[in-house]
């Protein structure tokens, strides 16, 4: 056991540091999305050109091939930093990984490189109103036509359609196979009249998520990830890389979020309120045993492609302690934390749906104990 | 001994409870919070049934009935989530009761209980300090930095329309109420103690409603082939609600009970009922947009209003850990 | 709504807190177990002499046909003057009522009268090693015999087992029929050598409970309360006398040792402690809740015969109040808390199996959920 | 960066758990707790095995390795929730080498790694001062009323014998410490912080039984036709128990960690490690229980000593408010 970083390891984070200082675009423009888009556009330009785009891509593919231990480093350092995140989250962590992956070789040579420069933006169109946590129950369908397929229905709880030109979209491709069969994966081009993209507006008020309809939309033969039919196993992947990329950015995320807890507080002055000292112990905690269990996944999965027991606790933990932290933070606030315009009353109420969002809490203690502790399904 | 509404209050609050399902759906709620404004031909017809007067004893031109009836009509008319200028009016009405002169009480009451004149109440006396209900009100009560009450007409503070999550009733801040209007006497605090009962009755209703969504919710929707509500993940989580809901009616009722006849346990009875309330119905409300899952957290669904206002009503009038640290002083603790 | 006593209600509590001043037979005897329970067989002879056993029965069963709150006050008034149980709860709740309203006139005119006197002590067989929650899976057997049944079977979790003359017990008599059919309720003669009684210990160290083992233990036909077959729905009247008259009983506990928990933070100067002041608060504002669920229960019953949506709560939150008022007492006693000699101690340990006993949480919630809830049940 | 185990580090600790799995099962436990005594042949084959010497430095008679190899040793000690003085002679040794003189490691260091000698400690020094394995003990580490770190013979200590719930121990009642002994320099302190990671991979391992043993009972027990890990509400919970063991094993072998290498960051972390690891192993041993259901109450069932050992750890060297409040301390609420 050694949490010390090698020198290799060290010399990394020393030249993501010295980059960052360097390179750091300044303060996101607030107030206007689109203006706020194109900021983190060429961000992400200037990311690839630095070398630091597609961090996890092999090098083959442009990315730098980096270790998960050198991703986690580059995350904490740009946390550090407080760097704004790339423009196509999306297309980095999920979309060119699975394209690497599953993809031929025709699908990696087209689509890698926009993802990278930031080019082509992408989007997830997994989930539908009707499906939920029961996510293969997915109804979307796709009838073959000539050269293509041509799909009809309803996406939700999608980031970024307004602004992607591929959507990784499931769709069912054989409306009598089993429930997990017949899902077949496509990369749909949003540019069609066939799809309309409608925001989605939440109780926070801001759109963060779209709605996608889709009537008859095209999608040509040669836009199929893997095989027909075999979406599911595809979609799984996806999902796999999105938990991971993802997982690392939310220690980052929260471990700020409690720095800046901690000058509430101090500028509120109830730091020697014993129920707020108890409450931030108890957060302290509850986010290094969440930073640690990171590291435990990180070393397990590097030994032997297996993350631990520990792996499926991440995201639960980290609902738990956004939305407490969250509570505190609008509790010390009084009123203000109330207030529409206040920053944590935004993120309180955001925080409603981490333990929705991503896989809910009651999904995740099913897996938790079907397959970390072998209890039987109930089915 | 008799715990229950007698048939009178259980007509009072069916009534309520019928007038509003028609002319106060939640479809209407989220036309007066986009609008940014209360429902006024509610409120009208509100005003005509004679609610803002029904604890306002008879002489003052109310109908003289006791906080019992007003609180089977604050839960209903905060199971509607009502955008009314309700409270702040009653609040006024219960303060001035039990505390204004014959003066005052003539200048107001009469006024308050036909809902000719409209109230606003300072429910926080703390930065930044925060009365409800200000759109439109004539009269204000608030206590002053020494915990003095008064009472004033509204044009005479500053008031600072304040933009809370809650968009179905409005908010102030008032920099100072020193000096604000006239000084009430210490009997006023007995109509403080009888408005957080009040405050604690909508919040019941509001627990309530976000319950019953949750439970038709989790027996309509279905997951891996049958209703969620079949899951105990589900199940137990409706059924701890149930457990909170049903200990905040019993603490209410009991609280609006002591204020009508027995009113030296009162300030117990008060506080202990807001404590429950707030905390109760944060955690049905919040416990309730879990059981909708994505859907309850779109701006579309209607729960938002139930849950913005149970976090809003929390705070006012005495947080859960003001009000439970009050318990505890109160119990000898 | 009106929680004061009428005129009558007022009088009869009077009378109680009078009776109770002149006939408090003294402190209980402590130590030896049989010396505790032949006091508390005389304080319920002493209580019949009174006029005061078998409150809730009927005046011609020997009783004084009290009304719900006519019992309510009763037992509000026995725990003000801190007076001991009667030796015979199980009779007196249970027995004596199932009697009453399942019973034929040979068997009321035979059990009635010594269950009263304490003269004849009860016990109740129900649950068995295996079945727990699912009390009619039960498979203690009954087989046909000249004149009666002859029963083969374990039962467990019986109280007042050594002590008792007989058994409330439930046995198979039909292996084929449904589960919850083909279960016949008897009362079996405890006095004969086929009946074995072992002490059954707890983690308190003591032997509240006992387990009962019978081989070929004879009943006459003319012990079977109801139909041969007809158990089952006997069995539920029992278990809600058993959970109405228990409750009444617990209330007036769960108050009694909240006014010990104050005088212990006095005690121990930690009044001033803000945790300390919260958790009591909270334990206040449930109990408070508890008390008036009971009443409305109460009132319920009193003008429909049915019992509202509160009164599935109230031994669940029994287990919760007393657990969790435990758990602060002996935190506040430190060390001494883990004491084994101390009160505190044991009524902690003691409080882990209130969320088992009499139903468990997880049970009573199925209930509330799928009773009170309308939520469908998940078989 | 590697959080995980070395081959050596996981060797030592499968080792110890198949030892142990032969030589103390639960029912050698229950020998020991019934006759009030500690299993004494266990114990002398355990320092046969140098255990108690396992981190104490080779000069010192020990085998030289570090806080992680002594917090496998105590997890795994605490899951077969073993009667052995094992934890009072570590402490000692771990308190004395961190600040003992030349003379006083020289004396008591050799003898406490091979258990030649035994080691009571004074682990709670408020009414009343409980010290641990005091039975058979011939030195003893304690604080003073002023807080300053002491050692001395035990047979210089006035030690009332005291029956606590947790029979597979022995406690002692200490009247005052103050003059005892040696004064220890406050170097000694990282020993205590490091008898505090100790204690929390006790606990650890404690915890983990608990889960190890519901979950076994969750997939056997059937209720209603089905086994009853298949409800939600006893999956759930032990997936809750999965979370309160993971994170807790986190924090443990973090500490462990910066005790070796990071020890300027082991106030902190041993700090959390202790909080966490006391709440966490009491929730899940009485969860466990609740799993369990009656059968888990009783006096025949093993869980017994799991749950009492847990209850009593969480009170030693630090309650988790007390751990909580210095976590908040450090880093700067």
């Amino acid at each position: 056991m050694d949490l010390t970083l090698t020198e290799s390891e060290a010399a990394f984070r020393d030249e993501a540091r010295d980059w960052f200082a360097k390179n750091h675009p300044g303060e996101t423009p607030r107030g206007d999305e689109k203006v706020e888009f194109e900021f983190r556009r060429s961000w992400q330009k200037t990311l690839h050109d630095g070398g630091w785009a597609g961090l996890s891509w092999p090098a083959e593919f442009g990315g730098r091939g980096a270790s998960l231990i050198e991703q986690t480093l580059f995350n904490e350092e740009m946390g550090a930093a407080d760097a704004p995140l790339p423009a196509n989250v999306l297309g980095l962590v999920m979309g060119g990984p699975v394209v690497i992956a599953h993809g031929d070789e025709a699908q990696k040579e087209r689509y890698l490189e926009p993802i990278l420069s930031a080019e082509e933006i992408w989007c997830q169109g997994f989930s539908e109103p009707e499906s939920g946590s029961d996510l293969a129950s997915l109804k979307t369908r796709a009838v073959k036509s000539d050269g293509g397929w041509k799909i009809t229905g309803q996406k939700v709880w999608t980031t970024y359609a307004h602004e992607a030109k591929w959507c990784m979209l499931l769709a069912r491709t054989d409306q009598d196979a089993p429930k997990h069969q017949g899902i077949t994966y496509f990369l749909l081009d949003m540019d069609q009249a066939e799809v309309e993209v409608r925001p989605l507006r939440q109780i926070t008020g801001e759109a963060e998520f779209n709605e996608i309809f889709l009537e008859e939309a095209f999608v040509p033969d040669e836009n199929i990830v893997g095989e027909v039919g075999a979406g599911w196993s595809v979609a799984i992947t996806t999902l796999m890389f999105e938990r991971a990329g993802l997982g690392a950015l939310a220690v980052v995320g929260l471990g700020r979020a409690y720095e800046e807890l901690l000058k509430l507080i101090a500028e509120r002055d109830v730091g020697s309120d014993p129920s707020v000292r108890e409450r931030m112990a108890k957060l302290k905690i509850g986010l290094e045993a969440m930073r640690l269990g990171a590291m435990r996944t990180l070393t397990a999965t590097m030994k032997t492609g297996i993350p631990g027991p520990e792996a499926s606790l991440g995201k639960w933990e980290w609902a738990v302690l956004n939305q407490e932290m969250t509570d505190l933070a609008t509790e010390i606030l009084g009123v203000d934390g109330l207030k529409s315009d206040e920053e944590w009353t935004y993120r309180f109420l955001r925080s409603r749906a981490n333990s929705i969002e991503g896989g809910t809490t009651e999904v995740l203690k099913n897996i938790v104990a079907e397959r970390v502790l072998g209890l039987p399904r109930l089915r | 001994m008799n715990f229950d509404l007698t048939e009178d209050q259980r007509e009072i609050k069916d009534v309520a409870r019928q007038f509003l399902e028609s002319r106060c759906k939640l479809d209407d709620v989220r036309k007066a919070a986009d609008a940014g404004s209360y429902d006024e031909g509610l409120w009208k017809e509100i005003c005509e049934l004679g609610w803002p007067g029904i604890a306002t004893p008879e002489a003052d031109g109310g109908q003289g009935l006791g906080m019992v009836e007003l609180a089977t009509i604050c839960e209903e008319l905060g199971y509607a989530c009502a955008p009314v200028p309700f409270m702040g009016s009653v609040i006024d009405s219960l303060v001035i009761a039990a505390g204004g002169s014959d003066e005052q009480r003539a200048r107001w009451l009469p006024n308050l209980a036909t809902g000719e004149v409209r109230g606003a109440a300072v429910m926080v006396d703390s930065s930044p300090w925060v009365a409800i209900d200000t759109e439109g009100a004539t009269v204000v009560v608030t206590p002053d930095s020494k915990g003095v009450g008064r009472v004033g007409e509204a044009s005479e503070l500053e008031i600072v329309p304040l933009d809370l999550i809650d968009k179905t009733r409005s908010y102030g801040e008032v920099a100072s109420t020193d000096g604000f209007g006239e000084e009430l006497p210490p009997e006023h605090y007995q109509g403080v103690l009888k408005s957080q009962v009040a405050l604690s009755a909508e919040m019941l209703g509001l627990a309530q409603r976000a319950m019953e969504m949750a439970v038709d919710y989790a027996r309509d929707r279905e997951q891996f082939g049958r209703p969620i509500g079949a899951y105990q993940a589900v199940s137990h989580r409706c059924a701890e609600m149930l457990y909170a809901v049903e200990e905040t009616r019993s603490l209410v009722y009991y609280a609006a009970w002591c204020a009508d006849a027995e009113p030296e346990t009162l300030p117990l009875a008060a506080a202990m009922a807001k404590a429950q309330a707030s905390e109760a119905s944060w955690s049905v409300v919040s416990s309730s947009l879990q059981v909708h899952g994505g859907i309850g957290f779109t701006w579309e669904h209607d729960l938002q209003f139930l849950l913005k206002r149970a976090r809003t009503d929390g705070r006012l009038l005495g947080t859960p850990k003001q009000e439970r640290a009050r318990v505890a002083d109160l119990v000898g603790v």
